[in-house]
């Protein structure tokens, strides 16, 4: 328990709307971290980061554990403030001003290691309540679902192959379906970056391999960055792939260049 | 921040709306059934004493209370039950809107001079918060107002910083003891220990006439049935749904574009004034209001009602507060040495055995 | 010049036999109040050793007259005959005596103690007469003073003797007499200044000089106010960390709400009682030592009590630490009527040993009760043993394994059952510790817990919840404002404004003072 | 069956009802119900407990010699839990649902004045016995503890004699409700007619509960350096176990600074240690340690009472005042019930003008005819180590009590009778 809450910087409270419609990418670059540190307490979890994602990605990042990789995803996600550097989502949003809320809003999605849906809710409500609209207070009191928003759940239902379940809890799903279930969550929410944190863990074969086209149909429509440990899983889908290593990147490239890489190779393999 | 505070049952709410669905019809008409008996209280009220439908005043007041605390429950459920913020402060609440009123009741029956224990304080002026308290529109506001404002600003702050849990709860109960500490002092203005009793009058009306005491109840009923649409309404939109997952996965919330603190901060002060108009109902009903409302055991114990009838389910807090206040009725006539043991075993027993409540233990009997 | 002329006369008075105090006792039994009251006075201002038995007795409640005014000394239920009483009729009755007497007692007993061989003993009623001694002693103190070969009692027989001779008609004596009160560090030598200086005091070297001593008599009493507050808010510092200790385990590292924590205190306390009376009857001569032997019963008793309920209740409820609020709630509600039912709903006596008893003298306005200087020793003891189970044994470590990460520790072939019981039977059983220190300052009653609920619970959430240094920081620091705004603002206004600072205080700390930080996965 | 959990739920909340509706009684045929209104649990059971077995002592006692007017009286004993609201709820309920003809409670003055409309309302019959502030005259009350001309200022008035020390300064120390406050005014206005000036009166209040006495002693301290000091305490309950445990471990001793207190007998002494505490004064219109054949009969009496019913604490059972004034109060009104030959509360009311009683303090204490106070001896009373006190002044005789002190500012034109809604 405790806190990552001590980085969150305070801001007012009136957040409840959408911070820009667009996201200004004139130089093709979605995401730019530069220079970015992070400690807690002495130990460095972040060193002298820099990580650029062009519009239209698909970008896997491995890395052994502890090199910083959800830390990362903190940064981008408001979760924890960088120490220092800098953090632009497209030319003009900058992450280390805005509260998880703004970068949510301003189309960031992001997917827990471990799968978090809402459990008391069904299915459909899930997926209801990701959906991209207004999500202030007064908004959520007045709603009521437009045909074409009805619609919208209906398809994602049906892209997740959660249509037999829509009624049901989501607490009552399997894992796997949980994580189908948080990844429609994350296409309801029209996101231009999506951070996925091992999307396909506990999931079988066949569910990894639908997962792989999903996500390559997905690229191109969305800018997606996926930690990952599954290689297979890596070399299904990833045409770019950065390693992360004690907090800063080790090597980038195709998958191919990165496994010869001779320093990637003595990181996983030991000295 | 994985404070485990909610392992709610996964799917009660669901449970409960599709009980709701199942039988809206059975529902409704048990409701209307309920609501005709709470209507039809009063009335026999007013019949003569020897009357055999005559209803006493001492039930009256007795089912009175049980209702305004049935509100309490109510509005607790909407903050712990469905968003997960346990307050253990809206004894605050309720009695800062009994204050409202008795401030009323206190200058209706002071007439023109001064309530009786400022005159002993050698207070020769109203303080500045009691101006206007003679006209009843204004203390109307006050009801809402007192208890909305407080709310508002707590809700504010304690949203702000993100505190919940376990601390949320410590701070609550910190809140409505502060809170009493400054009520009972004499020099607070709001006549100490003592507080408000010996009411004459309202709006004209004699307290203790029976006309005066049915309107009373009827106002009750009305508030509860209120509430009670109003929960139903609210639980059933999309700001109901967003609360239960703001409850289950605040993060997954935050991360959906969400921003939890207007939510928070919107229910939590509707609890607090659903409890302040509950309060102003309750104080010229039993006629005295005084600081030991807001001692922490009270605001405890309707978290105790809610937990018994059953939370996160509208109708379990209603159950609740009249099954343990019903009980404490009874046996601090019928064991009034042994009573607490009673009252304490049912604590344990309910946690233990019925983590879903009364509700749940009902409902699991119809799923077999 | 008739002062001293009156003075020299009643030192001649001195020296001679001391004609007739035959029948002191059989005088003082027969007078009135108001009679008795004028022969104490006359004795105060004539002592004789003879008299001291007489004295003494009459202190201790052991004089005693029978029908026909004969004056008795008991001894052990006999009746001693005091000068030439005969046999007693009827059953003497035991002379009672009013706060007027005890007062002339006092300073007669002092006056007749200066006469004593031991300098303690003298120095003690010396600085009796500093506060008491009437006009009529000033030759008594005068001849005493040059009789006296002991400096320190000297000293202080001067200073008695300053106060009478602020009313010389020689400004030399007033003067000499004002300077040696600006010494005296007592409270009563500033009124006695101050009244000097609103009299019609006309030498202006005296007012010059009364009021240099007083400006330094106030400064000392500042010093010992000053010294008094922060005294006041260490020891309220170290009851809230007694009081908060044992839930720091409970709540802070088990995660149970604990709301039968003050009832653990209160079950402490009672443990306490038991043990006095189990001493009072079966070994009243060692009655001094009972809170020493309470302590480990108490920790027993409350630990297992703490177990059972652990075994029975709690352990149902791991990871729903709000329901463990109600349950603990009904629990606590159970053990204040079952006290009530089986000791009585009225507070019972828990009497301070007599090494308990008084204080420590450390400036003349400023004195250190001796329970509370146990107290804050006690709960710096407390701290560390539980510092060193915590983080020096198999056990501590074992705790906190479990509440780090309860699967990882069971893997780890933790029994976390056991180890949840016995965390939790150690939180109780240092509650019941806290219970035997509440005893020796408060009342023991049913509702004892219940004032102290609230406060710990706070103590707990404002260290940071699991910090045992940020307990201690919390509890010191809250009973240090709680005591710093008292004498500004009252005490219940300093309460309300302190809980409203902490309110605004977790805003900034939301985890409390001592908070680790780190990377959180949700 | 979906419509089996409402329909459950209904009959719960009927039967909850129900249970509000007819609550537990017990019909005797031929018996004279009396109510007992004392809190058994909650923060004034510490009170109220033996109040609660004294009037049960009483009434066993008066049905021993055959009850009033021949029947027998039938206790009904409720807790309101020392809950306020309660108090009015339970009064309501034995005067409309238990139909007892007279109830014999309360301790706090907001519990009395929760109850007091609901008397008032329902004509009911109220026997109130503790000592309290006055300012109040209802005619549906009788008093029999002492108003504050029966406690407190005889109390002052003995310190500022010769025997009680001279005092000229006084430090008047209470807990923050209307008893104290009223108390205070009244001794205030009264030391200001003897001239006492204002600098050298200390007014000093603590809430409820308050435990830690080490400033206010201190202070005390402080002030009675200035000159011959009296503690006047109108500290309530639990605190008073603090307060004197604190003067003790500071050294202040009653010769040097007298403690007098208003709300501290015999059964609050049983908590304390009273060794360091000889000395220290109480003023009451009882005194257990009393010598007068009445008084050893109810000792006696009381004691055994303990005893045969197994009372917690019963081999250390002591009596005090309001135990006195709760058994002076329940003979008093059977006299007047066997006088009226009537329960009824018109009758009772108007027999109980007048009536008078043998009671334990060794005086025939009479019930004014028109104020419904008993007339009262004081006595100043100093703790012994034994924990009684011993009595070292009193009044000549019974004084009557001013329930409107005059020295608080308008009682002149109270009425010195009852009248409602005062």
């Amino acid at each position: 328990m405790n806190a990552a809450t001590t980085h969150q910087a305070d801001l007012p409270l009136d957040t409840g709307h959408l911070v820009g419609k667009g996201v200004n990418v004139r130089h093709g670059t979605i995401l730019t971290l530069e220079g970015i540190n992070v400690s807690f307490d002495g130990f460095k979890a972040l060193t002298d980061l820099n990580l650029y994602i062009g519009v239209g990605e698909l970008r896997c990042i491995i890395g052994p554990n502890g090199a910083g990789k959800t830390t990362m995803m903190d940064v981008i996600t408001g979760k924890t403030r960088p120490d220092s550097g800098e953090a632009w989502f497209g030319e003009q949003l900058d992450l280390t001003r805005m509260s998880e809320v703004q970068i949510a809003q301003a189309g960031i999605g992001r997917k827990f290691q471990k799968p978090t849906v809402f459990e008391a809710l069904s299915v459909f409500e899930n997926l209801e309540l990701a959906q991209k609209t207004d999500k202030s207070v007064l908004a959520s009191l007045r709603a009521r679902l437009s045909g074409a928003q009805r619609d919208r759940i209906d398809e994602v239902l049906a892209t997740i192959r959660l249509e037999g379940s829509r009624q049901r809890p989501a607490g009552l799903l399997s894992h796997g379906q949980k994580q189908f279930l948080e990844i429609g969550m994350l296409l309801m929410q029209e996101p231009h970056l999506l951070l996925l944190d091992e999307p396909v863990a506990g999931m079988t074969d066949a569910e990894t391999e639908f997962t792989a086209e999903l996500f390559k149909s997905l690229a191109r429509k969305h800018s997606l960055m996926v930690v990952e440990h599954d290689m297979g899983f890596v070399d299904a889908i990833a045409d770019h792939v950065t390693v992360l290593h004690q907090g800063h990147v080790l090597a980038e490239g195709s998958l191919e260049q990165v496994q010869a890489n001779e320093r990637v190779i003595e990181v996983y393999l030991g000295r | 921040m994985n404070m485990p505070m909610n392992p709610m049952p996964l799917n009660n709410s669901l449970l409960a709306r599709a009980a709701g669905k199942l039988g809206p019809r059975a529902s409704l008409g048990l409701g209307l059934l309920v609501l005709a008996v709470l209507v039809a209280l009063p009335l026999l009220h007013l019949l003569p004493a020897d009357s055999a439908l005559h209803v006493s005043a001492y039930t009256l007041t007795l089912v009175g209370k049980i209702l305004c605390y049935a509100v309490v429950a109510l509005a607790l459920d909407l903050v712990w039950g469905y968003a997960g913020m346990l307050s253990l402060g809206h004894g605050l609440f309720f009695a800062l809107g009994g204050y409202a009123m008795g401030m009323y009741l206190m200058r209706e029956s002071a007439g023109d001079g001064l309530p009786a224990f400022m005159t002993f304080l050698s207070w020769t002026e109203l303080p500045w918060y009691w101006y206007g308290t003679s006209s009843f529109l204004w203390t109307l506001c006050l009801v809402v107002l007192a208890p909305g404002l407080l709310a508002l600003v707590f809700g504010f702050f304690a949203f702000r910083s993100r505190i919940k849990g376990v601390y949320f709860s410590i701070m609550t109960q910190s809140l409505t003891f502060a809170g009493m500490l400054l009520f009972f002092r004499n020099e607070t203005g709001f006549g100490g220990n003592n507080g408000f009793t010996s009411f004459r009058s309202i709006l004209g009306f004699d307290i203790t006439a029976t006309g005066t005491r049915a309107v009373l109840f009827l106002c009750i009923v009305a508030l509860l049935a209120g509430s009670l649409y109003l929960g139903l309404r609210l639980a059933r939109s999309k700001f109901g749904r967003v609360l239960t997952a703001l409850r289950d996965a605040e993060n997954r919330l935050m991360f959906c574009g969400y921003d939890p603190r207007g939510y928070k901060l919107f229910i939590w002060v509707l609890s607090a004034v659903l409890c302040g108009l509950a309060g102003a109902l309750y104080v010229p009903l039993v006629g005295i209001i005084n600081p030991s409302e807001m001692s922490p055991t009270n605001s405890i114990e309707a978290a105790v009602w809610v937990a018994l009838g059953g939370r996160g389910t509208l109708i379990g807090p209603l159950l609740g507060a009249g099954l343990v206040n019903g009980m404490k009725s009874w046996f601090t006539v019928a064991f009034p040495e042994y009573w607490l043991f009673f009252l304490g075993a049912l604590f344990i027993v309910i946690t233990l055995y019925l983590p879903k409540g009364v509700i749940g233990l009902l409902r699991k009997e119809k799923e077999q | 010049m008739p002062t001293l002329l009156y003075r020299m006369l009643l030192s001649l008075a001195l020296l001679l036999p001391l004609t007739s105090h035959a029948g002191d006792a059989a005088d003082f039994v027969a007078a009135s109040p108001a009679r008795q009251a004028q022969l104490l006075e006359s004795w105060a201002a004539a002592p004789d050793p003879a008299r001291l038995p007489l004295l003494d007795a009459l202190q201790n409640g052991r004089l005693v007259g029978d029908i026909a005014k004969q004056p008795f000394i008991e001894q052990d239920g006999r009746y001693v005959a005091v000068e030439d009483a005969a046999q007693p009729q009827g059953i003497p009755k035991k002379l009672r005596l009013n706060n007027r007497l005890r007062g002339l007692l006092a300073t007669t007993q002092a006056s007749h103690q200066l006469l004593d061989q031991d300098s303690t003993v003298r120095l003690a009623a010396a600085r009796q007469l500093q506060k008491s001694a009437k006009p009529a002693q000033l030759a008594l103190l005068d001849a005493r003073l040059a009789a006296e070969d002991d400096k320190a009692v000297r000293d202080a027989l001067a200073l008695a003797l300053a106060n009478l001779q602020l009313v010389d008609s020689d400004p030399a004596v007033r003067l000499a007499a004002v300077r040696l009160l600006g010494e005296s560090g007592e409270p009563l030598a500033r009124t006695r200044l101050e009244a000097l200086l609103a009299s019609a005091e006309s030498d202006s070297r005296v007012r010059k000089a009364a009021q240099t001593s007083l400006s330094q008599v106030e400064r000392r009493l500042l010093l010992g106010e000053l010294l008094g507050q922060a005294f006041s808010g260490l020891s309220l510092g170290s009851i809230l960390l007694l009081a908060a200790l044992g839930l720091a385990i409970t709540f802070g590292l088990l995660g149970v709400i604990n709301m039968a924590h003050g009832e653990m205190l209160m079950l402490g306390a009672y443990t306490t009682w038991l043990v006095q009376g189990a001493f009072q009857k079966f070994a009243p001569g060692y009655l001094d030592l009972y809170p020493l032997a309470a302590l480990p019963v108490a920790f027993l008793v409350t630990a297992a009590i703490g177990m059972a309920l652990e075994r029975t209740v709690i352990r149902h409820l791991y990871g729903r630490p709000l329901e463990t609020l109600l349950a603990t709630w009904g629990i606590s509600l159970i053990l204040i009527q079952a006290v009530r039912v089986l000791f009585g709903a009225q507070n019972v006596e828990v009497a301070n040993p007599s090494w308990l008893s008084g204080g420590l003298q450390l400036l003349p306005n400023l004195v250190l009760p001796y329970s509370r200087l146990a107290i804050i020793g006690f709960a710096l003891f407390v701290v560390v043993l539980t510092w060193l189970l915590l983080n020096r044994t198999r056990l501590g470590l074992n705790v906190r394994a479990v509440t780090q990460n309860r699967n990882m520790a069971a893997c780890c072939g933790v029994p976390t059952g056991r180890v949840d019981m016995l965390a939790f039977g150690l939180g109780s059983g240092i509650a019941g510790l806290g219970g035997v220190a509440l005893s020796q300052i408060g009342n023991v009653g049913p509702d004892l817990g219940q004032s102290y609920i609230i406060d710990s619970f706070l103590v707990v959430v404002l260290g940071g919840v699991g910090q045992l240094a940020g307990t201690v920081m919390a509890a010191s620091g809250l009973g240090i404002a709680n005591k710093l705004l008292e004498p500004q603002i009252g005490a219940v206004l300093g309460k309300i404004l302190i809980l409203a600072l902490i309110i605004l205080f977790i805003q900034k700390r939301p985890q409390g003072l001592f908070a680790l930080k780190g990377r959180v996965i949700d | 069956m979906k419509r089996r959990p409402l329909l459950k739920s209904a009959f719960a909340a009927s039967a909850l009802m129900l249970s509000g509706l007819f609550p537990f009684t017990v019909q005797a045929a031929e018996t004279i119900k009396v109510g007992i209104l004392h809190s058994l649990s909650g923060t004034m059971a510490i009170s109220e407990t033996s109040l609660k077995d004294m009037a049960l002592m009483t009434i066993e006692e008066i049905n021993a010699k055959g009850g009033v007017n021949g029947k027998q009286l039938e206790a009904v004993v409720v807790d309101p839990a020392s809950n306020w609201p309660l108090f009015a709820e339970k009064a309501r309920q034995l005067l409309t649902q238990d139909k007892v003809d007279v109830v014999f409670g309360c301790w706090t003055s907001v519990s009395r004045k929760s109850v007091l409309p609901v008397f008032e309302e329902l004509n009911g019959l109220l026997f109130y016995p503790v000592q309290y502030e006055g300012e109040e005259l209802s005619p549906n009350v009788f008093y029999t503890g002492a108003a504050p001309n029966q406690q407190a200022i005889p109390a002052v008035e003995y310190l500022m004699s010769e025997d009680g020390g001279s005092a000229q300064r006084f430090f008047l120390l209470g807990t923050d409700y209307v008893y104290p406050r009223t108390t205070n005014k009244i001794l205030r206005a009264y030391l200001k007619s003897k001239g006492v000036a204002d600098k050298d009166i200390e007014e000093v209040y603590t809430p409820f509960g308050h435990s830690d006495y080490q400033t206010i002693v201190a202070n005390i301290k402080k002030f009675s350096a200035g000159g011959k000091t009296a503690v006047i305490s109108t500290v309530n309950g639990d605190s008073n176990v603090p307060f004197y445990k604190e003067l003790a471990s500071q050294g202040i001793a009653a010769t040097d600074v007298p403690v007098v207190a208003f709300s501290v007998g015999e059964e609050e002494l049983r908590g304390i240690d009273t060794k360091p505490l000889v000395g220290h004064l109480a003023a009451w219109n009882y005194f257990q340690s009393l010598e007068n054949p009445a008084n050893s009969e109810f000792v006696n009496k009381w004691q055994a009472y303990a005893k045969a019913k197994n009372l917690p604490g019963a081999a250390k059972a002591v009596t005090n005042d309001p135990m006195e004034a709760t058994y002076v109060g329940i003979h008093m009104w059977a006299q007047a019930v066997e006088k009226a030959g009537s329960t009824s509360v018109d009758k009772v009311r108007e027999a109980l003008a007048g009536q008078s009683f043998e009671a334990p303090s060794g005086y025939t204490l009479t019930m004014d005819k028109t104020n419904h106070h008993l007339h009262k001896p004081v006595m100043i009373g100093e703790v012994q180590e034994d924990g009684q006190f011993s009595v070292v002044w009193q009044t000549e005789g019974p004084l009557r009590a001013q329930p409107w002190s005059p020295f608080i500012p308008g009682n002149d034109k109270k009425a010195d009778y009852a009248v409602k809604g005062n």
